[in-house]
């Protein structure tokens, strides 16, 4: 066990695996201290129970905010994936299984899985793959909608590319067929703007945008027929059982104001996009790399191929010499099959295994990329020419 | 990084006798049909000894790392010493290997018997040969 | 929100509700504090996320100590609700919801939720009431077992009343009888020993014992069949998928620690005892009240009816001069129907409202619990007054 | 203790006329019957004014409040003035009660009414009647 006292990473290391996770934000650290100082049970009617009610209460307000829906219709959950599965399976199963699911082929696990275990209870599945460009096509999910389609998922932006998705249009198309639709907006909660979703269901998770692991949320509209996974004590409106993670809580709601506040902010905004830029322009000085997805995305994720080496064997590398990335999502690190979601794009396996995907967050500085930049020609170049490979 | 043996993260980071040999008097070359990595060794034998050796890999970290050690424990033996070299002696000499980084020590076990074999029935691969890990 | 700083109730409360949740243990509150330093995801390849996975594995391992199983024997949840639910509708859901549970009316809102929603997917279950002391008779699960029992779910200790329930016998039972057994440890963990337990399940949550709200554990034995309620990433061996709560799991491990050595120390022990005998002795100046259960009981629950008051209403006295306890389970809190648990032993519904339980925790001292006893027989003697009624 | 007012905390923790007027002139008794709740109140009336007044509770926190802030608010008025209180009026002079508790100003209304009636028809209760609320 590490003895780092201090929150955060260590100042010589390169941290560029925020769609991973974030260091938790210095407001939510400290929110996280008022939490855990709140002894009393939420649900516990004397004055310790009432000072963690209120405050769950506050931080439900914030998030709220966040997620542009009323205070009631936040539903707390522990993580992005309980949220999404409380979407998915909640949806289906207070229809008792009934009707058809439209989603994609680039979808996160959690969705992907939800759908599958949906898909055992009787539920009809749609899988829509994307284009090569790494975008759900609108007209693909119109043609996937059934008279008896129940909800449509579609994620805001992708986890490994960073490919936003065209999911306004895909509400629309999907209301106007009386299709219900869930966003994950996992990885741009605090990035991008959510709150003017126009879908019924949104899934956050905390620990993307400054907050701590193992707490997420799922914007519920009123009225929405939502059966829980966890049952118990009513706790979360019924939806969600189980005495509330009252510290936690506190700490994604310090954060989403933050990040709120941040990404609301064109200054902050033009930085990333330089980051983005910058960061490419050093990789440029490699030949043959290949950008996934470089447009309609989001400037945090940078997803490269550099043909001639294994993108695992490079993040060991980087990592070696401080420089924190990823290959794909962090849920299939270590998994030999090439990613799903290059797969579905079209990227032929031994591209999509020499990918690696470099991703910023608010404590990104220009000087890191730079320097991240370097190390990775550098890296690339021995990997290659270990392999008598062309280095350049 | 607790996944790698320091033996492992040296040859990996700094990796030895990268590239071909000039004038080799072998090269063998094999590849792991499963996850796609391979090795070239070519080596300068004189006297039933390898006077010279160097690696082309492509491959996982360790793959990297154990080809290039391979490299140093080879150079200078004796092609039987060479041929005796097993998995369980690669991974000894790597300072050890995770559970899923063991078959790295086959491959590197196979491309060097396939050197001696290939020595002596005076043939060279130019394309990788599966190991059997 | 407070903006007290530090953990901890503020030293001129008096907190006797720790059946409802406990202060965070200062051993707790440091890993919480080195979790939220490991920034790292412990899905990612990189020396951060390994640090993160690190982490999580040496508290696996604790936690396994007090579970008394093997590390992978342990599947971190979001609580003790959704351990609870993971069990029973986990073990269901493998069976393709086939076969029959048998649990007891005393059970946690958590069990009877789960066992509810299993009966809504065709299992058959059977609910066991208790003998009027509080305890459930193992004869009883006999009788209520049947060829086709899967499963049967019995809590180690009453929440409400202290009750310690014959589950070593209750296993042996359901073993003869080919049934696997689930038991709610939830109340006894870090307090009786739960290591030995011969249950194939064991649910604990992290908050009971000094840890932080929104963890738990489930103790799965190898082998066993179990479908996740939460699908995605392969997390806790595909058992529970999303990102870890590193921090909490950590605080969770770290207070496991503290309380697995407290309880096994006959001094920690023989005090509780001390704490409830003098409880005990100080309300017994009033007349008229009734221990609900008072032999095969926790030291640590004390539930007490109070003839001629509301419980609710004492406690709401006794939380203006700064006693917090509790009217049966945090859950019930302001419902006004009586506990489900009393009524099942026959309490009277009138004796069943007029109760309140006082639960101690590690931070109890002699003092408080005089002090409470005088206030609360002070309280209950100007209430019996308002009421027109003999105070003595 | 957010849950209630300064006003309910009060009068709940200190309450005030509790007891039974020795001589009463009426008692009026006033039972929820969803709750249980109850309240008694005995009063003397000369000329028409409320001149002493107790009340006997058992309920909640905040009927027990109440029912001694009622009796502070009655001595010393006439009884028209007294039948002229209504629920809205004690959540007023409670300083507020969340909607949970609101249904305790009707169950104070109501035993406040039923003594000016009780008066006025020379009967007294004994067994609680129901309060609308
Ligand atoms: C016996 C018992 N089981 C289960 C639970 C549920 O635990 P949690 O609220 O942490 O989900 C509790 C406490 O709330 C309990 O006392
Ligand atoms: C797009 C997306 N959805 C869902 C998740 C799951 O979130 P969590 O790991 O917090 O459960 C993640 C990250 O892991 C993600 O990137
Ligand atoms: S992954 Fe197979 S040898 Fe490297
Ligand atoms: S709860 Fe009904 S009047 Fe008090």
């Amino acid at each position: 066990m590490t003895t780092r006292s201090a929150a955060g990473p260590d100042p010589a290391e390169i941290y560029l695996d925020h769609a991973a996770t974030t260091p938790v934000a210095p407001e939510a650290v400290a929110a996280l201290g008022r939490g855990v100082a709140l002894h009393g049970n939420p649900s516990s009617r004397h004055s310790a129970g009432q000072a963690a009610r209120e405050a769950v209460d506050g931080a439900r307000a914030a998030v709220a905010r966040l997620l542009g829906c009323a205070h009631d219709g936040v539903v707390f959950t522990g993580g992005g994936s309980e949220a999404i599965n409380l979407a998915l399976l909640g949806t289906f199963a207070a229809a008792e299984w009934r009707g058809h699911l439209v989603t994609t082929r680039i979808e996160h696990a959690a969705v992907l899985g939800a759908a599958g275990a949906a898909a055992t209870h009787g539920v009809a599945v749609t899988v829509v793959p994307p284009d090569p460009s790494g975008h759900v096509d609108p007209e693909r999910i119109a043609e996937a909608i059934r008279p008896d389609t129940l909800l449509v998922s579609v994620m805001h932006a992708n986890n490994e590319t960073g490919a936003i998705q065209p999911v306004e249009r895909i509400t629309e198309i999907a209301h106007a067929a009386g299709a219900l639709v869930h966003v994950d907006a996992v990885q741009t909660a605090g990035k991008l703007p959510i709150a003017p979703l126009r879908a019924d269901l949104v899934s956050v998770s905390a620990h993307k945008f400054g907050g701590v692991k193992g707490v997420g949320a799922l914007r519920v509209p009123a009225g929405h027929e939502l059966t829980a996974l966890i049952h118990g004590g009513g706790q979360e409106s019924g939806y969600r059982a189980g005495t509330e993670n009252v510290p936690g809580i506190l700490a994604m709601a310090a954060a989403a104001e933050v990040a709120v506040t941040a990404s609301a902010d064109p200054v902050v905004r033009a930085h990333r996009e330089h980051l983005r830029a910058r960061l490419l322009a050093g990789l440029a000085e490699l030949d043959g790399i290949r950008v996934h997805v470089d447009s309609r995305v989001m400037a945090e994720t940078v997803s490269v191929a550099f043909p001639g080496v294994r993108g695992d064997t490079l993040a060991d590398l980087l990592d070696l010499r401080g420089v924190h990335v990823s290959t794909g999502s962090a849920c299939h690190a270590g998994s030999e099959s090439p990613s799903h979601v290059l797969t579905a794009m079209g990227v032929p396996a031994d591209l999509a295994r020499s990918t690696v995907r470099f991703s910023f967050g608010s404590t990104t500085t220009e000087q890191a990329v730079v320097t991240a930049a370097e190390v990775t020609v550098d890296s690339v170049r021995g990997l290659r020419r270990s392999w008598g490979a062309n280095p350049a | 990084m607790g996944r790698f043996s320091p033996t492992v993260v040296d040859h990996f980071t700094n990796p030895r006798n990268s590239g071909q040999v000039a004038d080799a008097s072998v090269r063998a070359f094999v590849g792991n049909p499963v996850c796609g990595d391979q090795i070239l060794l070519t080596a300068a034998v004189a006297d039933g000894v390898v006077t010279d050796i160097r690696f082309q890999a492509f491959g996982c970290s360790a793959s990297l790392a154990v080809a290039s050690l391979l490299t140093e424990v080879v150079k200078g033996k004796g092609l039987d010493e060479v041929a005796a070299l097993d998995a369980d002696r690669v991974v000894e000499l790597a300072g050890g290997l995770t559970p899923d980084q063991r078959h790295v020590a086959g491959l590197a076990a196979d491309v060097a018997h396939r050197l001696v074999d290939n020595f002596h029935q005076g043939v060279n691969d130019d394309d990788p040969i599966s190991c059997g890990a």
